[in-house]
């Protein structure tokens, strides 16, 4: 069996035609849409040719979409873009403690700039309430910034009722929706959203290029300064190449969702089971129904995730886990830490996240080398100790 | 990322286990930073004859684990005391700058274990 | 013949095999230099390696350089983040009326958050004097941001000398140098500057992605928020494949840099000659010697930009413009304004960039059809009329 | 960018020149925009029998007073009034958004002419 890889919420592979379209772009097709002589304007064409595919694939206007240099610019420009236009309005924003972090290093920013952020907690599964962003609305808020569905538990939010509330209220609503296109549907109107966050390298597209959805209308200030490109909305010569890239892989995403979702929930499925029926000691993170359908995410007591990953590696399976020492931060992911699960717990969490590629086998073989790892793990750890649980208050000194 | 003298002693790792009759356990780490690590020794006129260790924790917990253990074996108590951190890192061929400081404790584990050993010797 | 592309400053193709070492870390070797997995350590390696190539090729040390989204985004964060970084420290910038829009427009951002802006002006070749730097420099100043080359007119700048300046009054320096790499010899050291921005399309890398270096020591915050990439300086999934393709474009700029010069010096010079011996009515914009191999930029008076790039366009050659119809803005460009040039004349600009895959055959082209599309606009144009000149007050009512 | 047709009128541009005896003369323009039109017009019997113009501009410049001067010829001056810009953009299949304000301004020069025309035959 060759290598196995189910991390595809860190990053997809390109598709084969993509990269050879993509090429053509580089090599041929290369000019600068700005320019107007023919090489200028071939490539103008397929760029507004993209916009046109990308704003389809959610329902928008091609011209409601800015192309950025990924889900990270989309984030940080959806939500500096509309709290600088409208801090004459209110300086109060809405998010929750299970956000990205490039939401939420971009609320810190804005914290430090006279900005008031609220972080809403999220139940065991890691759902955001309704209810709780309709309490912490006051007549100062100007945003509300909620993930569509989380990069590492796979718990969907309800957006959609969200949504509702916010536009009751005349609340800019931003959704960071990288996880979600060619998973679930993700239709602006439906949502109710006035921005929306997507990131190309999560959909078989090219890293280093995303758009951001911006609702005609809404009131909003660019963050990068210089050309006049995008309609004068972000300065940058266009990333062309990526940019056909990305239109193809979202025209894609969505004409495959059906047969995908059905085939990813599948493995998904036999994966969640065959780990809850072979091994002890282990919970599931995340809603058990709203749920990704290419998310599995569970912490093993007992051991730590890296050395779980370094073991999964070595039997050629790529996957990631929660772990602090895999981010090089002292903390565990914020997100299992948000969802009330312990450090200790937290650290040993693994993700498995599925893709086009990822077939029956590959789960089977998972299956097969997963509680071996485990249990090998275990056996090395002073936590599994029977005797050990009494003892925890002495681990300092025995 | 990691050196294949890690990734070795990661894979292989040396002397696992534990010691029923110990001459001394010591047991150091954080659960914060998701690494315990607890050796156990068994010594003789003054000499470690024995040691394991359990270790949860990330790669270069149970490698520098592993490590010490191997470095370890048939010293004095003196030569074991001046085993360092530092010195199982480089007897690994380094490890990763954000790793030195988190997960690199095993030599302090030792320093525990022997500590524990002279408190039983003396008490 | 071709199409013949002479619009190099704009952008230029990818080389063929970096368009395909990129499709093989789209493809292929795909995985997210943040994972701990194979995928990821690979392409870690890769961007890593990268990083070496694009510091060596700058005389810099690798830790010193951050990838960006490109010549904009590296502008931008140099100049916000020195600015940020330093306010307590002082409020007051130091650049050019002739830079490109993603520092003026930095710079015009900045002003309105209460820094302050000395825009230098510069001589008829639109050169800045240091002198002129000298002497605006105050006890508030914290940066000066003055461009290697002008991208316009392809007046190369006495960076070396304001370094120093900068340099002995302890003020950072930033130089935007993407029209000198692989152009003209860039060194850090020898320019004395600590923040350097460099862009990868105008080098026959791929668009969307650039780089930043930032000498080492520099105080100076980052503008984006999010993931710990670039070691905390630059938050967003690494643009791997394209990092990859700028790491082999910069070493081969570099590498291929006497060869270059010398070719593009003749063909420059040829281009230059041959347009001056056989139109009338038109100067030379830009420096006669302190320029750019491979820069060519003439006003032909009585005539508009734009009427002749399509007119060239229609013979099958790129070129492009200073002409404010070019750009959807009412005003010419604002270098050759700077240049102190008239409106009229600056209408009338023509810049022709030439690369590497240009012939002399190319050259000869432009030389044979560039005179009769010149005579056939002017035959066209009411201010070539010898009788106009007098009656020029009178262009509102005849 | 530029449709067909305006492409066809900037390449063939229709009545470049000049008239000597011209009835009438019309001038528009900015040299900040960098545009600037002039027609010509030889009116008989109040029908405009001949035109033609003179541009410094950009394509759609051209365009527009190219295909001004075709719609132009034969028409009564009262006709010729009421061609304006935007009838001129139509007839061209249309203009880029950023070219209706700045270079469509060919109807503008002829009525200008017009009014010469007018002025000299009350003057
Ligand atoms: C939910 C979410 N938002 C934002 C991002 C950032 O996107 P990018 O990697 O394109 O910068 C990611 C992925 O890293 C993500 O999972
Ligand atoms: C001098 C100069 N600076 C900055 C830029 C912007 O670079 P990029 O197109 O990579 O955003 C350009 C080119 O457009 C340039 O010529």
């Amino acid at each position: 069996m060759g290598r196995i890889y189910m991390d595809h919420s860190a990053t997809t592979p390109v598709d084969a035609d993509i990269a050879q379209a993509m090429v053509k772009f580089m090599t041929e097709d290369f000019g600068n849409p700005s320019s107007i002589h023919s090489f200028g304007r071939d490539v103008k064409k397929a760029v507004e040719e993209a916009r046109e595919k990308v704003a389809k694939a959610i329902g928008a206007d091609a011209r409601e979409i800015i192309f950025t240099s990924g889900g990270t610019e989309s984030d940080n420009a959806a939500i500096i873009g509309v709290a600088t236009a409208n801090c004459k309005k209110g300086s109060h924003i809405i998010t929750s403690t299970i956000e990205h972090h490039a939401v939420l290093d971009t609320c810190h920013h804005l914290e430090k700039n006279g900005f008031k952020v609220t972080y809403l907690p999220v139940d065991e599964y890691g759902m955001v309430k309704a209810e709780d962003v309709a309490k912490a609305i006051t007549d100062d808020t100007i945003l509300i910034t909620i993930m569509h569905a989380n990069n590492e538990v796979g718990t969907i939010q309800p957006i959609a009722e969200i949504g509702r509330l916010a536009k009751e209220k005349g609340i800019y609503f931003h959704v960071d929706a990288v996880q979600t296109i060619g998973k679930i549907p993700v239709n602006v109107d439906e949502l109710g959203v006035d921005l929306l966050s997507v990131s190309s390298h999560k959909i078989y597209g090219p890293k280093g290029v995303g758009c951001l959805y911006i609702r005609k209308g809404t009131r909003w200030t660019p963050i990068t300064f210089g050309g006049a490109q995008e309609r004068k909305r972000r300065a940058g010569t266009e990333n062309t190449a990526s940019i056909v890239g990305l239109g193809m892989a979202m025209e894609k995403a969505v004409a495959n969702l059906e047969q995908e979702v059905t085939k990813l929930t599948k493995l998904r499925d036999k994966l969640i089971n065959g780990i809850t029926a072979n091994i002890d000691h282990i919970q599931l993170n995340g809603h058990p129904t709203f749920r990704l359908p290419n998310n599995v995410n569970f912490s093993f007591h007992f051991i730590e995730g890296e050395s779980l990953l370094l073991s999964l590696d070595m039997k050629g399976i790529a996957a990631s886990s929660g772990s602090a020492c895999t981010s090089g931060s002292l903390d565990p992911s914020h997100v299992l830490l948000a969802m009330g699960i312990s450090h200790e717990v937290a650290h040993g969490s693994l993700r498995l996240t599925l893709g086009k590629m990822n077939t029956e086998e590959e789960v089977n073989y998972v299956l097969e080398v997963l509680p071996e790892i485990v249990e090998r793990l275990r056996q090395m750890s002073p936590l599994y100790d029977q005797n050990y649980q009494p003892k925890k208050e002495c681990c300092q000194h025995v | 990322m990691y050196s294949e003298k890690v990734m070795d002693h990661f894979q292989n790792p040396r002397n696992v286990g534990e010691i029923t009759d110990a001459s001394g356990v010591g047991e150091v780490g954080n659960p914060t930073c998701g690494d315990i690590m607890r050796i156990y020794l068994k010594v003789e006129d003054n000499v470690i004859k024995e040691v394991k260790f359990k270790t949860f924790g990330c790669g270069a917990a149970v490698a520098t684990s592993s490590m010490v253990t191997e470095m370890v074996i048939g010293k004095t108590i003196d030569e074991a005391l001046k085993i360092t951190n530092q010195a199982v890192a480089e007897a690994l061929d380094g490890l990763p700058p954000a790793k030195m400081h988190c997960s690199n404790l095993a030599a302090d584990a030792l320093h525990k274990a022997i500590e524990d050993y002279k408190n039983k010797l003396a008490g």
